[in-house]
Formats: C-alpha cells, structure tokens, sequence
C-alpha cells in the first residue's frame, strides 16, 4: 500500500515474442496498404503493425474493445503511437486480413502513415484544463473530420503534415513546431476584481510574473493594474493571482500558424510563423478553423514538390509567395514585436513582388 | 444520461473520425462525473468559455505530485464535477501495453473515476480524467497493485518518454526505451517529489527524424545519431532504380550536404562521411538501401520549451555526440550536474533554457564542465560585446 | 623634420602599398601640424595607445556642425596638434572631381591647416584633418569662395553619398547621383543645424549590388531595384556560350529562385519574372547580354548601423517599391515623415533602428501611414504575444 | 562670406563630356586589363576607368599629383571609389597605355578591379580618434602590402573580397558587414577618476549611457563604480564622462571577423562572425594580425567555389568545418551572450564533427 517510486511496468514485458527477438535488428520497412507498416529483420521476421485513430479522450469500453482486438488477432500485444494512434502489433501473417477486416466493420479509421496525415496532438481544452481558450478536442475532430480522406490514404499529400492544436498560448503539444498549428488566444488584458485581490493576491509575486512589466501596484485597493499598453495577454498573472481573469467569450479564439517542423530531414526544425492572427470561436463545428485548414493542406498540397514539407515549400517560394497562394491578409500582427523581433525582418532587396 | 440534452455536442457525433462526445456519453452511462463533464461542457460551448476554477492542491500519500487537482466553477449545477481531478500515470516506455494490463487499468479506474483517459497526455502520461479527492487515494493504491505508478507534475522531472526505437523500429541509434525505463527508475524521486523551481523535461528520439517530438518538447532531448559512414546496401540501390526510382532526383539532388554522388558507370552511390549531417533524408526514402551507421551515441540538445515567457524554443547542442551503453552513467552525471546548477540559479517557473539565456550558454558551459565546440552554434556572434574575465588578461601596466 | 626620429613608422614607408606615413612626411615638410602629428603618432605607436583628448567642441558661424573637435592630450611635447580639429567638407556626388577644383581645395587647406586629408571619409564627407580654431573659420571662408561647403555632424542629417551610378554604370536603376545632389541641396538646415536626438544617414546605390554600402550604413538605404522582366540579349547569350562559357553551372543552377532556364534546343536564356528576386546573379556575370529591367524605382531599408548599442543591423525593407523621379517628393515625404517622428520619440543617442526595436514596427508603420505588407519580413512572428488593441475587439459581452 | 547652406560643387560640372553623353546610357563594361574597366555605352561610346590604390590619408602633393596625372590623360576628370581608390577617367582610348605606363612609372598600384581584394575601408585610428584602440592605417598598410598581388590581380581570388579595419567597436566603416573585418576592441572594464568625476561628470547621464546596466552611483565619493560582471567594454561610458577611461595599453587590441558582405548578389547581405577574438597590438607591422588575414584568405581562396563569397563559403561548408580547415580554436568567446544570443544557438542534430 505505501509502496512508492517503483516506477511503471517494463516495456520489456508489454512487447510481442517477434519484437522481443529481434530487438535492435529491424532492417527496413514498407508500407504494404495506407495505415499498415510492415518491418522486416535482419533475421527475416516479420512484423505488421495496423494504425487506427483514436479520439485520444477515450472510454474505458473503448480500452476494453481495442484489448480485445489485440488479444483475437495480435496475442494481446498493442501499443500507442506519440500521436496518440492505436497500433496493433500482428505478428502472424494470416491475421493480417481479418484483423483489418474486423476494425472496418467496427468502423476504425485504418490510415496515419507515410504520406498522409495523421492524428492530431491536442491538449485538454474546455473539458479539463482552467487555462483554456477554446476546445482542443473539439476543433480536432472537426479538423480530422474534414481531412480523414487525407488519414486514410484516399488523397496522397506530397510529405507528411502535423497539426497540433492547444487551448491556450501555454501550448501543451507541439504547436511550436508544427506544419499547421491552432493555438487559443486572447485578444483583451485582464482584469482584476479588486477586492478579492486585496485577500488573496500576493502583489509582489503578482508582479513579479508579468514577462512585460505591464502590472503596477494599486496601493489605494490594495491591488494592482494592468496597462493595457503593455500587457501582451500571455495569461501568466492568471495563473499566480485567482482574482485576475482574462477569459473573455466574446473576444477569445484562436490563431493559426504554419510551417515548423521538428524531423532533421532535409532541413533543421523550424518554428511555426503566424498566418492566421484570428479566426473566433465558433462551436460546434468551428467551420472557420476547419475551411482556413483544409485551404492550407489544399494551397501546400497542389504547390509543393515531392517531400516537401510546409515549411520547406514556404521557404522556397517565399512568405510574400504564400500569402498570394493562400490569398490570406497579412497584418500588422503577423510583424513580430517580441524578444528577437529584429531578427525577422528583411535585410534584403531579394523578395518577390 | 435522458435527464439532459447536449443538443451542441451531440453534432460531434456525427461523422467518421472517432469522436470524443461519444466516448464521454458511453463513460457516463455508468459514471455521473463523466455525464456532469458533458453537461458542463455543453454549457461551455454555448457559453464559449471554460468552468474551471485555477487553483485547488490535492495529493496522495508519498508522492509530491501526479496529480492535477481540478474543481468545477458551476458546481451547483453540475456536482458530479465539482472535484474531478487527474491523475498523471507514467506510460510505459514506448507506449507499449498488453490486453490484460489495460483491462486491470480500466477495471481500477472504472471503480474510482470517470472511467476517462487521455491516452496518452502530451507529455507521455495516461491520463486519468476525472475523480474526486476522496477517491485518489483508493485508486493510487490500486493501481500501484497492478504496478502502474503515477507519473510528474509541478516543480519535478516530469514523466519521460521516447519514441518507439529498437522496438520496432530500423533506424534507431540508441535505445530509446532502455533509456527512459533506466533513467525513470533512476530518478524515481526527483519525479515524484517536486523539488527545482520548475519542470524539467527529458525525451528520447532514437534518430533525427525526432518521432518523439523531443527537441522542441524536453528541456534536456536526447537524439540518437551516428558518427561514422552511412551503410548503403549497393545492389539494393539497383533494385530501387531498376523499379524507376529517380536517384538523382529524388535523393543525391536533395542531400542538402552535397555528400552523396551517383556513379552512373559504376553503378554505385557513394557519401561522403564528413560531409553528412545525417539528416536522414536518403534513409528515409531508401529504407531498404541505406542505413544509420555502426558507431552510434547520441546528440544532446539543451532548453527546448513553449513560449512562455520568452519566446518558444528548440533545444541547442549541448553535446554533439555521447555514447549511450548502460548503465548511461555520463548521461545521468551530465543530467544531475545540469539540474543542481538549475536548481540552485533559476528563479521561480525559470526553464533550464531561459536561465541559460539569461547568463549565458558560454558560462553555463563552464559551470557544468563542458568545453565549447562549434557544433553548439549556427555561426560565432556578430557583435563585438565580448566579456574577458580578469583572470584572462594580463594585470594593467 | 630632421630633429625628430620617428623609427617604427618609418617602417611603414618601405614596401609597394601607397604609404600613409610618407604622406604625412610629405604634409610634415610645409606644416608644423602634420610634423607634430607623425611625432605623436610615434608616440603612439610605442606606447600602444592614443593621444587625443575627449571632448571640446568648435565650430564656425552659420552652421552647427560639420567641425570635429579634436585636442592633443600630450600638448607640451606636440604643441602643433594641441588643436587639430577636422573639417568635414561635403564631397561631390559620385565623388567626381575636376584637377582644376582639387587643386583650389588644396590650395586653401595648405593655407589653412595640414595639408593632410582622408580621401574620403567613411560617410563620404572629404576630411581636412587638422587646423587650429583660429584658422577654421577663414578656412571654411575660403572653402566656400571656391564652392565647398560643410557636411554633417552630431545629431544631424549626415553627409549623403552614393555609388557612381547611371554616370558610369550600365546596373543603375536609380539616379543615385542625382538623387543625392537634389536631397542634399534639399536638406541643408538639417545637415548643417544638429536638431535630432543622434544621428540620421542616408546612402543610395543604385541597384541591388550595394556599392556604396548602404543598407548597412546608413539609417535610411535607397536601393535602385526594378519590378519587370529583366531583359536578355539572346545574341549575346550565344555569343558567351559560343566561347565556352557554362551557363547551367556558372547562371542557372546558381539562381537563388530558380528562375532562369535555358532551352538548349531554342538556345534561348529564359526567365520567369515573377520568380526573379533581382538577385544581381545573372546580370553580374553576364554583363554583356543580361540587362535590369525598365520598370525602375527603389526599394527603401530602414535602420541600418553599426553595433553601438543594441547590436549591428543591416536595414530591413520599409518599401518594397517606389518610382524616383525629381523632385523626389514622395522620398523627401517619407524622410520628413520618419525623421519628425523620429525626432519627436528618440531617446539621446538613440538611432532611428533602434527606436522601430524598441515600440516594434508594426507600430511605426502605422505611425508613418505605411501599409505592413509581407516583403517587409522573411517570415511571421513565431510567437503567441500579440498585441491587439482595444479598437480592434468588441466591447465585452 | 556668411555664405551657408549652398551645398557642394554640382557633380554635373565634374564629369567628362563622354559621360554627360552617355549618361544613364551605359550597356556594359567588361575589364581588358587588370585594375582597368571599359565601359561601353549604347551609342557605341567608351570609357575607361584606371583604378589605382590611395592610402587614403593623403597630402596636398599626392592631391596635386593626381591631378596632374588628370590633366594630362583624362582631360582632367577622376573620381574615387568607394573603397577610397582612385579612379582615372580615360575618354581618349589612344591615351590608356601613356597613363598606365606613367601610373606604374610613378608606382600607382593600379588594381582593385573584379575578382580581385579591393582597397581597405577603414577608419581613423591614433592618428586623429580619441576613441581609439589601435591605428587603422598601420594595420590597414601592412595588410594590403601583403595582399597586394591579389590587389594587382596577379594573384586570382574566387570572387571579390572586402576588407573593413575599424580602430573600435564604434565601427566607423562596415566592418559588421565585410568579408574579413578588423575591429579594435578593449579586454578591461573602465577606471573612473572619482575626483575628476565628483567635478565633471553629470552622473545620471554616465548612469543611463550604459547599455548593460553596470554602473552605479557611488554617492560617497559623488562619483560612479563600475560592475565588472556587467561591463561589456563597450566604451559608451567613456563618450559621456571624460573622467572614464578605458585606454589600456597592454590589453587593448584587435578582433578578427569573417563572412559578411552586402550586395544582394546570390544571398541575401550577412553580417561578419567572430574569427578570432584578440590579438594584441603590435605595431609598426602587427605580424600576427597580417598572417592571420592571409590564412584566412588563403583557406578560403583555396577551398571556395568560383563565385563564392567567403560567407557565402562558410555557409555551405558550416562553422564546425571552418574552424577545422582554419585551424582556429573556437572558444566561449565565439558563443554569442548579446540580445539575440539563442537565434545563433543550433538547435538540430545536422552538424559536421
Ligand atoms: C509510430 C511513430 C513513433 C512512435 O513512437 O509512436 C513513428 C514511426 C515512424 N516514423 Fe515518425 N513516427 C511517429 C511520429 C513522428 C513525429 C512526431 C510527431 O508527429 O509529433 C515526427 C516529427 C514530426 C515533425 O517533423 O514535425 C516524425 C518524423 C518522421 C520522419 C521525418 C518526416 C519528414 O520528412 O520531416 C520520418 C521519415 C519519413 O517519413 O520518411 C519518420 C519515419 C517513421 C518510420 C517510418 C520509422 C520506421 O522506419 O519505422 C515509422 C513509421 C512512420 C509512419 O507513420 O509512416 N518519422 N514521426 C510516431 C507515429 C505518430 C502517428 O501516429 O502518426
Ligand atoms: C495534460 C497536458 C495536456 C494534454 O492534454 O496532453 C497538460 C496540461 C496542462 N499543462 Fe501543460 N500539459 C501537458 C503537456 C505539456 C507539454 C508537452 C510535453 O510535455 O511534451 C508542454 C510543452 C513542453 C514544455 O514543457 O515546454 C506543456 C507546457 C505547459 C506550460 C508552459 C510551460 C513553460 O514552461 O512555460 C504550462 C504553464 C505552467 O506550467 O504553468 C503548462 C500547464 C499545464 C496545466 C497544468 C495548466 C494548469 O495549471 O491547469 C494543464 C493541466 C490541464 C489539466 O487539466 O490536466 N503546460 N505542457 C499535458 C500533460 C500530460 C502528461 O503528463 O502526459
Ligand atoms: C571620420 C570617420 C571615420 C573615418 O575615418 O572615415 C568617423 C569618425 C568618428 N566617428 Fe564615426 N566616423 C565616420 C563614419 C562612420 C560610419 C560610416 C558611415 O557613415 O557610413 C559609421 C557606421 C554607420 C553608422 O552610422 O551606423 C560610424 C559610426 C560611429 C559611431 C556609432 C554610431 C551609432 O549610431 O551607434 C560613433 C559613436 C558616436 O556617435 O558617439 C561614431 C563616432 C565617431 C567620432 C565622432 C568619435 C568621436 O567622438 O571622436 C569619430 C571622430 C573621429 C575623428 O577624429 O574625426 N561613429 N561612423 C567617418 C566620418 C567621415 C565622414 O564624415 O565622411
Ligand atoms: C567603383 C565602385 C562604385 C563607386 O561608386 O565607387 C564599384 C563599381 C562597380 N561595382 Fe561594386 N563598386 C564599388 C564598391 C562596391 C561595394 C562596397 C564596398 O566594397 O565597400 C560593394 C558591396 C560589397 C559587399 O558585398 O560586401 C560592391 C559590390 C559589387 C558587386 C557584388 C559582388 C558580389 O558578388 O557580392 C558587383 C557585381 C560583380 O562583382 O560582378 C559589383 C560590380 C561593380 C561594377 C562592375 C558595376 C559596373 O557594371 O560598372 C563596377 C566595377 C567594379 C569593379 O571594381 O570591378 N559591385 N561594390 C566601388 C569600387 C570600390 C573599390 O574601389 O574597390
Ligand atoms: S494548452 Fe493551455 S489550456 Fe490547453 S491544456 Fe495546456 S495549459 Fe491548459
Ligand atoms: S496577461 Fe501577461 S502580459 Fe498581461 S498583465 Fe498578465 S502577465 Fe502581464
Ligand atoms: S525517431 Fe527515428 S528511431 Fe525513433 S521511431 Fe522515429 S525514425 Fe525510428
Ligand atoms: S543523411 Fe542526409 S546529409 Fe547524410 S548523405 Fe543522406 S541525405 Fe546527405
Ligand atoms: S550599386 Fe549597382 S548601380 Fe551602383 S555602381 Fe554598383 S553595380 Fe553600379
Ligand atoms: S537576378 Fe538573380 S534571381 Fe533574378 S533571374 Fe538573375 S540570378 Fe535569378
Ligand atoms: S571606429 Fe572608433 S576609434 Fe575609429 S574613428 Fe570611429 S569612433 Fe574613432
Ligand atoms: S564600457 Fe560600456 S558596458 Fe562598460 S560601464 Fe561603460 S557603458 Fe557600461
């Protein structure tokens, strides 16, 4: 009962025989079907693993149905991908076939692999975390529902494409770095109920969180003020002081971004660069969000070259390029105005026009 | 479950990519906290705004952290919310699991909570979603029955994780799995017990295409790589082009290094090792011809993190190459020397990365004993503010 | 002269390179400033450090600058540089001259100081290095009896200057030569009366090649750039190919846009405009049959400088395009607008690039009433912390 | 006599006829000879430009000769250059070889044209700077005598290459944008003379020159202290209050920088990156600062492509691989601390080892 700090099960223990046995001596793999990656060891074994989406919030009925799967068809062996795709590991040939028959019957999207893209990395959203600006879970399936063509296999894209999506600018995933990112942000300073912050706020560590100095003592209420000149709406005071809210419904929503990556292939990781600074929250389809995305896979998809990656294809063709091809406006607010802002600018009479 | 309508949510539904409404109504036909986490979400998404309150520590006994507490703002309305805190239980490595190990998972977690996972959280943890105070207790002990302990939150080294590596995979370097089971078991308590003045993440790549999105996600990323030649496998080159792969095109034109030639006479492709930067690309669309090379360690990148508060950031080079047998003692000095300095200098919610920032990558170097090599840099500084320490110049004359 | 030795530079008289040292010997033998000069200098040259006072400031009437204070702090042992100020003299655009005004200016400078110039100073000013309080004002007198005026200092419009330009070269796209004749004779007050917080410089060249180095000198760079096809003599192309010339390796591959291609079968050069960034590639190496277009105006970079005290930088685009023609008026607009802004919100000392740093760009744009348009960056921001204002969101709900 | 504001001489009235002609009209040029360029107008008009070296801190004579020279061959007419060389105006083809022929007589140096290392921009040094850290034209002399065979184009380069020398970080010149850069620079903080301060220095003022934030005031003294964690050596200080000082003779010395250019030709303008960050001064010759220009120009002579610019070179190449083929050691000095710091930080696992 007090036992602690021993730590989770070992992987070695969770991993089918023909893992086990050639641990380390994989050769190469192919993709024999859209969702399913077949591995061949130096020894000749081989392995199949078939990728399903997952919502990633999912039921205990639902951990129970993919156990069942895998203990019919796959000894009982499974795993998750880091995108949070269900993959179960075949290890005998013959099952293969069923076992993919089975999943479409139950109506499991097979798909995720190679040229394609897969699952979203999202956070908590409206259904668990405080901090949240919008529903990542929402968007997502709104989003995935609109490209599962481009999941499944249906349309080739010309490299992989990653979304993510985070509820707030705290970015729980990898929105940093992702081909399309949507990231929940707030477009009003906070305020401050002054008299719950005279109880229970501490004013100097309050003022201490601000990354912009925007929060100045209220010695009169015993609170503070925030300048609206110099607050930048990070929500970090939010999350020192209870009596500052900054959630505003009619104000809040998200932005899009484009163009990171984090594979070394080709070229190093990139960021993602703002295109979008706005779209509102729309629930429960978010149609905006979903058509800006689709438009953006669309745009990339029918410009880019063979392997290029959002970011690649942009940085070939220019941003002055993208945002003709996406006919998106570019805004004051795609200008960076923060730490390394310089560093952005162009220093060059290279540019398109 | 009839007692309520969520005529919004009830439109997610609809459609073939699984959905996430559907999943929290077969959970809240036995649990009332997920059927209360519907309702209120629905109120949300009329609203337009979340109803969670901030704040609110809630606990298990030993453990510093795991878990995130989490109370409802509209708890009048929707009771079954108003405590429905997390728990955060370390995954295992490379995501693998059993049938009968989720079943035990879910039997403990259908008895004390929402019968809800994330699965898994961003950072590798199966998140449990949703209990109250009273029963976190019952439901840490259970699990650890079925060997699953909880995982990181707060001030601590929080849960690691990696991509699936020599599992399953041809190009791992290292042994992404091997290594995050060692180091968890390693640094049980710094994870459990929150103790440094912020998080501190780790995550193993086992190559540079990065497949657990390490460097831009852990403040200490560990990425398996090779320092000798690339392996190509020659009369699987021929296959390749004999089935019409464009070698030129589609690979030796791309090699942003110049490294690869194409004898056409020879019939040979041929890298230049010190020219590879072992970005990965012609393994990628070669998988059958060419492989990660034999001499294989790691690259560590240092200070990956999110935007806040200063700005997004993907890990730097900290050391190019170190080798990774177990019991990965250098890694595990390198890691303690790292966080003790953190520890002891960063202010409060300061990342290892912002406080390198903040004095300097050439100090922090010196501080943990590291020598500069140009491979931490894109290019030396072009700004002639160069600081000398007295020790360094001669005494004035 | 031959009661001092000066030993270490006479070192510098040896060799082929035009020696500064036998200039200043040559100064020396007429003026007892020039002597003193080289007597100093030796002193430096022993003693490893320099001997000039700081501060003091002089100047002539009618004018508020253009004047270099400048004091021995050795004044006993060199009395003829105890005053050694430098006159900054406006040179001619394109720094075109005749014999005939050359000797006048040599003339009245060895009647008045020296004897010793720097030909030209790094802004473009002709420097008269070295005069006595007492002389600067005839000296400037007489400068102005043969047509030469001061330039700039202090917190002033500096000194304009260009590359040569349409006078003598086949790239220019802009009249840079006119160009800053017509601003200078526009500017005068503002050259002559320091009114600013610091400094203001403008350079033009006239195309993409930068010869007078002025994205990175100058506050305010104006680069002649074009917007059409630039234009291709196919004769000419087949007559660089007919002597051996490799226009695959040496022009095509080497566009940065992949702009250019070249029909083997046609033997024709062919360019897609809309790729074409004006890199200069093609036009540099194929002089002969590759020509700038005729659409022709500027592209204008703000906030180039040197690293004092935020850092160098290299002007970033303010205008993708703007036509030049005299008078100019759009340009003297724009200079009017950023200076009187400038003007009004700059710290002391703080350079105009350093200013759009500091309240951010996007704010002076609209300041300025420019449009942001893409051009102006290589990419977006990459973080989240965007400011909006309280005109831009609807009143809360 | 009150005479102001009439601005210089109209450049107008200081070109030749056969540039008044062909004005704006020019088609080509191409360069018989070295240091000699031909420009061919439209008209079918010619002009030669015989560019000849100057130290640039000159005397009268040296104005007079060239003068003369001028009048006898160029019908009066020269120029200088950018780079502060001296450009001879030939309209009369038949008296290109006379000029040439008295120009090499009289020991012009004529170079500096096409791929060639063009004249030393730099700046005043002892000779006239109170600011500074050691003499550019001695530094600028030596290195140019070394280098003057790829001056006279006897010795071929790659591409062009631009050589800045500036006598302190004040950079009076383009030295954060040349190919190789010389830049004095100072390796201990500031002496303050607190009595002379007590008496002269407006301390608020010397306070807020700081840009690091390393000086406090020292009431007791009524002067000022200097933070040596803090200081950066900047010398701004020293600009406000003369009773700083930051002269120090036997630590004061050069840096060497590398890589930078401006035209726009190929790749966008890039700033120099630290080479080498202190090499004491050691005048009359300066050997180590001339040998290590040499090396620098050699390596990159020898390992570049045709075209290539050295920062152009380096890119391709990388850092790492720079350092290896200079021989150079690479030091905490190199590694950026300044505003912008983590932009040069490498964030991938693609690097040479
Ligand atoms: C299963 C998984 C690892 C795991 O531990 O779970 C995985 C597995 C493989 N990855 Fe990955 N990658 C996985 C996430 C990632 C990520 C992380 C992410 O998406 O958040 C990345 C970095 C993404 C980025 O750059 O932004 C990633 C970048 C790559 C790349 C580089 C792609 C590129 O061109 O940039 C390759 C190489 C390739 O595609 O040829 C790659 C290749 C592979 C290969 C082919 C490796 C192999 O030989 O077995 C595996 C099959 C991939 C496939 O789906 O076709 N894997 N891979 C992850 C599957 C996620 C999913 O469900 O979709
Ligand atoms: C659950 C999870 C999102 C998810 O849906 O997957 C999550 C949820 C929260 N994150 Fe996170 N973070 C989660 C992974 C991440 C990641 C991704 C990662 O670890 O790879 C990041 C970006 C990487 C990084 O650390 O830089 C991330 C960056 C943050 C930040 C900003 C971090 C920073 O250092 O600046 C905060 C803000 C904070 O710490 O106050 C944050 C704070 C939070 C809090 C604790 C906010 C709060 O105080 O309520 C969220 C709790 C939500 C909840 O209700 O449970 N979370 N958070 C992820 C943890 C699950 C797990 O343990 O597996
Ligand atoms: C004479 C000259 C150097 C030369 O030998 O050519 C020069 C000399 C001085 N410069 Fe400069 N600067 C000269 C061109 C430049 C340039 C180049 C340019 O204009 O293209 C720059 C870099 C471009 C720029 O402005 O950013 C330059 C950047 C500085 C700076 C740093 C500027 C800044 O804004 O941070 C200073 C420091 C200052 O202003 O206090 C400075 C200050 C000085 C002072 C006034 C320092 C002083 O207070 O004594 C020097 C006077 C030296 C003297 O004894 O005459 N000088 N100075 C150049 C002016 C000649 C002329 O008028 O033609
Ligand atoms: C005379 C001068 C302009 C002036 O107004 O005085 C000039 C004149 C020409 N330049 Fe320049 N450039 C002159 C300074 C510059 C500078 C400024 C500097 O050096 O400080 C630059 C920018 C340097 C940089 O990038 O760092 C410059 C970058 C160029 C380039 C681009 C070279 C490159 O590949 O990056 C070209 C094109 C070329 O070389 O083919 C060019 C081409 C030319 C041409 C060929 C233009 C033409 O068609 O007439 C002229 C003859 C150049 C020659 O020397 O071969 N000129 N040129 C300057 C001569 C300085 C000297 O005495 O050496
Ligand atoms: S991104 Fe923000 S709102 Fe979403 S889970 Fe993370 S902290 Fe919460
Ligand atoms: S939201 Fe961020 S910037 Fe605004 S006051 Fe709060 S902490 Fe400061
Ligand atoms: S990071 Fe490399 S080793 Fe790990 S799964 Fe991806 S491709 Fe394989
Ligand atoms: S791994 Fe990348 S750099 Fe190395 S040879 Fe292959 S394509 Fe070139
Ligand atoms: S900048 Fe262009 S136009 Fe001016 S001289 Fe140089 S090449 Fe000619
Ligand atoms: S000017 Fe440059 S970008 Fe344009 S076609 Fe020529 S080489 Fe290409
Ligand atoms: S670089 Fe420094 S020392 Fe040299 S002239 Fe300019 S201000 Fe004076
Ligand atoms: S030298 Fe520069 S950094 Fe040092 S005290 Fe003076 S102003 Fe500050």
């Amino acid at each position: 009962m007090a036992r602690t700090d021993f730590g989770p099960p070992d992987f070695r223990e969770m991993l089918p025989p023909v893992i086990k046995e050639n641990y380390g001596q994989w050769k190469y793999h192919t993709v024999p079907r859209p969702g399913v990656l077949k591995h061949v060891s130096y020894s000749g074994a081989v392995l199949h693993s078939v990728r399903v989406a997952s919502p990633r919030l999912v039921s205990s009925d639902f951990i129970r149905d993919i156990s069942d799967i895998a203990e019919k068809y796959c000894d009982g062996f499974l795993r998750f991908t880091t995108r949070n795709n269900v993959e179960f590991l075949v290890s005998d040939e013959a099952k293969l076939q069923p076992l993919i028959d089975e999943l479409d019957a139950k109506d499991y999207l097979i798909g995720g692999v190679g040229l394609s893209i897969s699952n979203i990395v999202h956070t908590q959203g409206w259904i668990h975390c405080k901090s949240a600006v919008t529903d990542a879970s929402g968007i997502s399936k709104n989003i995935m529902e609109d490209l599962k063509d481009y999941f499944t296999g249906k349309i080739k894209v010309p490299s992989r494409l990653r979304i993510a999506v985070a509820c707030c600018v705290n970015m729980c995933g990898a929105c940093h770095c992702s081909d399309i990112s949507i990231v929940g942000i707030h477009r009003t300073i906070p305020r401050v109920n002054d008299e719950l912050a005279s109880k229970i706020c501490e004013i100097p560590t309050t003022i201490a969180a601000c990354p912009t100095g925007a929060i100045r003592p209220n010695p009169k209420a015993k609170s503070v003020t925030i300048n609206s000149e110099k607050c930048m709406m990070c929500g970090n005071c939010t999350a020192v002081c209870p009596a500052i809210k900054i959630m505003d419904p009619v104000n809040d929503g998200v932005s899009i971004w484009v163009g990171g990556k984090l594979s070394n292939s080709r070229k190093a990781p990139m960021f993602s660069k703002l295109a979008i600074p706005f779209i509102p929250n729309n629930p429960p389809y978010w149609p905006e969000v979903t058509d800006a995305v689709r438009h953006l896979v669309e745009v990339w998809a029918s410009h880019a070259r063979e392997g290029e990656r959002m970011g690649e294809w942009i940085e070939r063709i220019g941003w002055e390029r993208f945002f003709k091809l996406t006919d998106l406006p570019f805004t004051n607010k795609h200008i960076d105005d923060f730490t390394h802002a310089t560093t952005t600018f162009r220093s060059s009479t290279q540019f398109k026009f | 479950m009839d007692e309520f309508k969520t005529p919004l949510l009830d439109e997610l539904e609809k459609g073939d990519w699984p959905s996430f409404v559907s999943e929290i109504k077969k959970a809240a036909k036995t649990s009332p906290g997920a059927a209360d986490l519907l309702r209120q979400l629905e109120l949300s998404y009329k609203e337009k705004v979340g109803h969670w309150k901030h704040g609110g520590i809630v606990g298990v006994r030993g453990y510093g952290g795991g878990v995130v507490g989490r109370y409802s703002d509209v708890p009048e309305e929707f009771p079954h919310v108003r405590e429905f805190h997390t728990a955060r239980v370390n995954q295992v490595a490379g995501f693998f699991y059993t049938a009968e190990k989720l079943r035990q998972l879910a039997d403990v977690w259908d008895k004390y909570g929402s019968g809800l996972y994330n699965m898994h959280g961003s950072t590798g943890d199966i998140i449990l979603l949703g209990t109250t105070t009273e029963n976190l207790q019952p439901c840490v002990d259970e699990l650890s029955d079925i060997g699953f302990d909880l995982g990181g939150s707060g001030g601590a080294m929080r849960t690691l994780s990696c991509c699936v590596g020599k599992a399953r995979c041809e190009k791992a370097c290292i042994d992404s799995t091997d290594i995050i089971r060692d180091l968890t078991m390693h640094y049980q308590d710094v994870i459990h017990r929150p103790q440094w003045p912020y998080k501190f993440k780790i995550k193993v790549s086992a190559c540079p295409n990065d497949c657990a999105a390490a460097s831009a996600r852990s403040d200490l990323a560990v990425m398996g790589v090779w320092r000798d030649a690339l392996r190509i496998d020659q009369e699987a080159v021929r296959e390749y082009i004999a089935k019409g792969f464009k070698i030129n095109e589609q690979v030796v034109n791309k090699c942003p290094t110049e490294a690869l030639s194409w004898d056409a006479e020879k019939q040979e492709l041929n890298v230049c090792t010190e020219e590879c930067t072992r970005c990965m690309h012609c393994i990628n669309v070669m998988p059958k011809a060419i492989s990660i090379g034999k001499e294989t360690g790691a690259t560590l990148l240092i200070g990956g993190k999110v935007p806040v508060v200063k700005g997004p950031m993907i890990g730097w080079v900290l050391v190019p190459f170190m080798k990774m047998e177990p019991p990965y003692t250098e890694l595990k000095d390198l890691v303690d020397k790292i966080t003790d300095w953190w520890a002891d200098n960063a202010k409060n919610r300061e990342r290892v990365g912002e406080l390198i920032e903040r004095v300097g990558l050439a100090n922090f170097l010196e501080v943990i004993g590291l020598k500069p090599v140009p491979q931490m840099v894109k290019a030396p500084r072009h700004n002639p503010y160069i600081f000398w320490n007295p020790e360094e110049v001669e005494k004035r004359g």
